[in-house]
């Protein structure tokens, strides 16, 4: 049980570490908001299902609070980022910013 | 630690006085005057803080713990904060006015705004 | 419990996270990298904080941690919005 | 915790120094918004969850969105 | 009823600010009748409270307690907010109903409907009862909510020409910079907080033993009470403010100023009354007081706008009660007193003479347009009334010796001169080329031949007009009177009455 | 000039503040807590309310709670009034 | 905006209204209260606004400002009530009837729904009023200069 708790963590950990990196080191808007909103989406979904599993193995009152609300937390992050990055990426290519090394632009081309 | 947080909170009012004395744009002093306000905010909470202390709500409180953080700070803060987006709300309304009647935000530039 | 220790640890290394996205935010050469930065940070804080929730062994925190998932989108979107020339 | 409450009091003085020195507006105000949200973390780990909740609602959601509304109203005609 | 007066003189203009917006969907004549009943009521509980402060010593109001005398829990220290009001408290809340009443009277004819007169009334309503919360109160935070309310309020009124271009300009100053003053106090709060866990005034009170922290809260509780009432590193806001505020709302402006100043003698002599009570405050804030005059009326000087020249007349008017405030904070008795009289009566002469020269500032904005003092003149041949309330009211500022301003500015005078001579003589010496100044301001307004038609005010702003004149000329005939009566209460407060207060909040 | 001077002036007491932060008791062990320790005590059994700072927000300091409202009452009526159409 | 957020907004504001209504509701036993939730609120309000443009919500201003005078005026007059004993007395506490039970036991416990006296209707009070406070700030502020261009 706490090992597969832990497993949980350090998977969430890595994953969130990933988007952090590549935050910093992907060359465009683009393929940041790819790299960090996948990555830190799938590790926090690691890490809040820890805490989610964690509350029903205590039981009890607080213990179901804490995994119902985790999870609801874990509902509307998983709603709310995607439709984010959606925007943004939207956003940033009506505002021209290019690509970093693109030949086509189909996006640009379908207009 | 000390008392890093009363530091910072002084640290975060002495950004807000540099950002008011360095930069001429309105919406900026309005931010200079929101940054002024977190580091106030801050201040009151990180007063009522106890070492080991719980949130002050006994609902699904933790049965071991004996201390709570002082409740009073917290309240203080909440009037505060509401104070805090009133202010902010207002100046930015004056400033789109002002816009508006001037086309420009540059405080230097209006004669009323100088000295 | 120890498994509390492995949480607030976790919570640490995502704190830890944010510094580096708040380096592309000081760095961002657009203002969308600020905006991901800022969307980055989000998502991080949200999971220290429930993470913290159980930490700490305390429920009622958590609902600071919904808050946020639900709003923190909203100034990505109005910021996006801005980008797009909307909000006339 | 300590380690937490100086990570995070470090972030919180990063993002206010950066919208204080950013020169455009937007940026300013995302730093802010980063800076609030941080700021509402310190809360929560000071146990202070109502405050967090409503500097949550207030700095991350509200104030945003009023400055980039003033923003985008302030914005000079020509540089559409 | 009457026990409840000190929480219903300011809980009713709220009730009413929030209301008229929906008693206007009526009618408007129902939102006018609505409004006066709030203000009649409203000033009634002031004079109630005052009476009540004046003969039976100081009145107390626990807020939510079981019974409104029961300040402090069994464990001796207080919990709840507590409105205090002793004898100088309740000087201000006339000072307060006096220019609240004045103002509504005079806005009702002033405004015009399809300029947004339902939100002119109730931010007006607002500021009078922010006004009233912040002499009432007897506890620190709450001071720095009513601060607030009257920043706010104040600002949104003297932006409320919008259509121009300087009203919301000089209304983001203002704003920027009471809300930098409040957020000094906010942190000064702060630190009293942290160090005593107490926020009533009288609790403090006995706690401050004067450690170097509650040097630093003094000095930010001074700078920024400074800030807001305009003194003069930080007075740059004020002629702006006066200058393009609506007129009636000006009237309350100089109130709000003078509540500033009540903070002021509140903090030094009640707050810090026991620990820090060195004459080192006292000087700082006579050569601020000092300096404030001097400035003021050099700037008076060269301006060729009429509302910005009787503005800087009042930023002078508020370097006096500073000069005053300070020297009695010098002395403390003696002299001392001396200056406590004349500072404080002059807060109800300034706010007569100050108003009543806004009010036909506005009164001629009206009629004519404009206050360009270079387009001006003749106007004393269509205008009567209003040139009359000029000429007094310019009078009574610069205090000619049967007018009001005089007997205040004697008392400061001679305290004054027994502090520092040299203080009167340049207190002196600007009070002669104030003279001057406002001389120069009436014979190029109203003297001169008639260029140009103008309609004279309506009577309802004549009314408000006469109230404020029949002040200043009650006022100078019968000092010693009026001295005696309600002035004399107040500075006994000030000086002596700190044990009171204490006592009267914490019991025995 | 005045400007300049203003500067200072915030400067210094920018200065001050930060001095005077550090002179204040240490984080986390405030010295009396008398007000503070009557609310927690008491606040379930007077008012009835699980959460202590609401119980101070509406109840013990319901007063201030007005203000407030009445400050955001006058901001967004402030609000109004600035962004209001003016006939003529 | 785009149909992607449309649509998303569609699903997450009344859930967000949900949650608002819960941290108002629940002011007296969790963290939240009328400001919080109010807040909450009003940021869904913000949501509708740059989702679906602000020319849509135009005629809500006209409903809004009378909503948040209806609050503020439920507050005072929620003040009043207690005017028997002192201004902002809380006459429902421990009195039986509504929101009049005492709390579930001293110390930590579950919490009841009922408790608190005027709390809970404070709270409503101040909820509403921070609703369309706020709403209108945001709605005004995004319709200003719209008509003139």
């Amino acid at each position: 049980m706490k090992a597969f708790l832990y497993a949980l963590l350090a998977i969430g950990a890595v994953f969130n570490g990933l988007g952090a990196f590549a935050l910093i080191r992907f060359p465009d808007v683009y393929t940041r908001i790819h790299g960090a909103t996948k990555c830190t989406t799938f590790g926090s979904i690691f890490s809040i299902l820890a805490v989610v599993i964690y509350g029903f193995a205590r039981g009890g009152g607080e213990g179901g609070t804490l995994a119902v609300h985790a999870l609801l937390a874990l509902f509307f992050l998983l709603i709310t980022n995607p439709t984010g990055s959606h925007a943004l990426a939207r956003g940033a290519h009506r505002a021209g910013v290019r690509p970093v090394g693109a030949v086509v632009d189909r996006l640009e081309e379908k207009r | 630690m000390g008392n890093m947080p009363f530091v910072v909170s002084m640290l975060l009012v002495a950004i807000g006085f540099l950002t008011l004395i360095a930069r001429r744009n309105l919406i900026k002093l309005a931010i200079g005057i929101s940054i002024i306000e977190m580091g106030v905010n801050l201040f009151l909470v990180s007063l009522g803080y106890v070492r080991g202390g719980i949130a002050p709500i006994y609902t699904y409180a933790p049965p071991e713990a004996k201390t709570m953080v002082f409740p009073t700070p917290q309240a203080l803060t909440l009037t505060a904060i509401v104070i805090g987006l009133a202010t902010t709300a207002l100046m930015l309304a004056f400033a789109v006015v002002i816009y508006r009647h001037r086309g420009t935000l540059d405080a230097g530039k209006i004669r009323e705004l100088r000295g | 419990m120890i498994a509390e220790l492995g949480f607030l640890v976790a919570a640490a290394v995502l704190v830890g996270y944010v510094f580096v996205s708040m380096g592309r935010l000081a760095a961002g050469p657009t203002t969308p990298d600020r905006a991901v930065a800022l969307d980055t940070i989000n998502t991080l804080v949200v999971a220290t904080m429930v993470l913290l929730g159980a930490a700490l062994g305390q429920m009622v925190l958590v609902d600071v941690a919904i808050v946020y998932a639900l709003l923190s989108f909203i100034a990505t979107l109005y910021i996006a919005r801005y980008l797009e020339g909307g909000l006339r | 915790m300590t380690a937490l409450h100086v990570l995070t009091l470090t972030l919180v003085v990063v993002g206010a120094a950066l919208a204080a020195w950013f020169r455009d507006l937007l940026a300013s105000v995302i730093a802010l918004a980063g800076a609030s949200l941080l700021l509402s973390l310190e809360f929560y780990l000071l146990q202070a969850p109502d405050v967090a909740i409503a500097e949550a609602g207030i700095g991350a959601a509200l104030t945003a969105a009023i400055y980039i509304l003033a923003i985008r109203k302030t914005r000079p005609k020509e540089e559409e | 009823m009457l026990v409840h007066a000190p929480i219903l003189a300011i809980a009713v203009p709220l009730l009413g600010a929030f209301s008229l917006l929906g008693v206007s969907y009526i009618s408007r004549t129902w939102r006018n009748v609505w409004a006066c009943l709030i203000a009649a009521f409203t000033s009634a509980m002031a004079v109630a409270v005052a009476i009540r402060a004046y003969t039976e010593g100081v009145v107390v109001y626990a807020l939510g307690a079981a019974s409104p005398t029961q300040s402090v829990t069994a464990g001796g220290f207080p919990i709840r907010i507590v409105l205090v009001v002793d004898g100088l408290g309740a000087f201000m809340g006339l000072i307060a109903a006096l220019t609240g009443v004045v103002a509504l009277v005079y806005c009702f004819q002033y405004l015009r409907e399809e300029e947004g007169k339902n939100l002119g009334l109730s931010l007006l309503l607002l500021l009078w009862a922010g006004i009233l919360g912040m002499v009432y109160t007897g506890d620190l935070f709450n001071f720095f909510v009513f601060l607030e309310v009257t920043s706010i309020a104040a600002c949104a009124l003297i932006g409320y020409r919008v259509w121009e271009s300087r009203p919301p300009e000089a209304a983001f100053k203002t704003m920027a910079m009471y809300t930098l003053g409040g957020l000094l106090v906010l942190i000064a709060v702060g630190i009293l907080y942290g160090e005593y866990d107490a926020l009533n005034i009288a609790y403090l009170g006995k706690l401050i033993a004067g450690s170097p922290l509650d040097r630093l809260a003094l000095g930010l509780l001074l700078g920024g009470l400074l800030m807001k009432a305009g003194a003069v590193p930080a007075h740059m806001w004020a002629p702006d403010a006066y200058g393009e505020a609506p007129a009636m709302a000006t009237v309350v402006l100089v109130a709000n100023t003078q509540a500033a100043i009540y903070a002021i003698l509140r903090v030094v002599f009640t707050l810090y009354g026991g620990a820090l009570a060195s004459p080192g405050i006292g000087w700082l804030i006579a050569s601020l007081g000092i300096a404030t005059v001097l400035v003021a009326v050099l700037m008076a000087v060269v301006q060729r706008h009429l509302g910005r020249l009787v503005a800087y007349g009042a930023v002078s008017q508020l370097g006096y009660m500073l000069l005053a405030v300070g020297v009695g904070a010098v002395a403390r008795g003696g002299f001392g007193e001396v200056a406590l009289t004349g500072g404080i009566f002059h807060m109800i002469n300034d706010a007569a003479a100050v108003g009543l020269l806004f009010l036909v500032v506005g009164a001629v904005r009206r009629a004519v347009g404009s206050v360009d003092l270079l387009s001006l003149g003749g106007l004393g041949h269509a205008l009567r009334w209003e040139a009359g309330f000029f000429l007094l009211g310019a009078l009574a500022l610069a205090g000619i010796p049967p007018l009001n301003g005089f007997a205040s500015k004697f008392l400061i005078y001679e305290s004054t001169f027994r502090a520092s001579p040299i203080l009167a003589a340049l207190a002196l010496l600007a009070s002669i080329l104030l003279l001057a100044v406002v001389v120069r301001a009436f014979q190029g307004t109203f003297l001169g031949p008639r260029v140009r038609e103008a309609s004279p005010a309506p009577r309802g702003m004549l009314v408000a007009m006469g109230i404020l004149a029949l002040v200043i000329v009650v006022f100078g005939l019968f000092p010693g009177f009026f001295i005696e009566r309600i002035v004399a209460p107040a500075v006994q407060a000030v000086l002596t009455g700190r044990e009171a207060y204490l006592a009267a909040v914490l019991g025995g | 000039m005045k400007r300049w001077l203003f500067a200072a002036a915030l400067l210094v007491l920018a200065g001050y503040l930060l001095g005077g932060s550090a002179w204040l008791r240490p984080f986390g062990g405030p010295i009396r807590s008398e007000m503070d320790r009557y609310f927690i005590e008491n606040a379930q059994a007077e008012v009835a309310a699980n959460n202590v700072v609401t119980a101070i927000v509406f109840d013990y300091r319901g007063y201030d709670t007005l203000g407030e409202a009445t400050v955001l009452f006058a901001a967004v009526v402030g609000v109004v009034l600035m962004l209001r159409k003016v006939k003529g | 905006m785009s149909v992607v957020v449309r649509t998303v907004s569609r699903v997450v504001a009344p859930v967000a209204l949900a949650f608002g209504a819960y941290v108002i509701m629940h002011g007296h036993l969790t963290p939240g209260g009328g400001f919080q939730g109010g807040a909450v609120v009003a940021s869904v309000v913000a949501l509708l606004v740059v989702a679906f443009g602000a020319e849509r919500w135009r005629k809500w201003t006209h409903a809004l400002l009378p909503l948040e005078d209806v609050g503020a005026m439920a507050f005072v007059i929620l003040a009043f009530l207690g005017l028997g004993a002192t201004f902002f007395r809380n006459v429902l506490a421990g009195s039986g009837g509504l929101f009049g039970a005492p709390v579930p036991r001293l110390g930590p416990n579950p919490g009841a729904l009922n408790t608190a006296g005027t709390l809970p209707l404070m709270n409503w009070a101040v909820g509403l009023k921070v609703i369309a406070g706020l709403g209108a700030v945001v709605i005004l502020l995004s319709l200003f200069g719209r008509e003139d261009g």
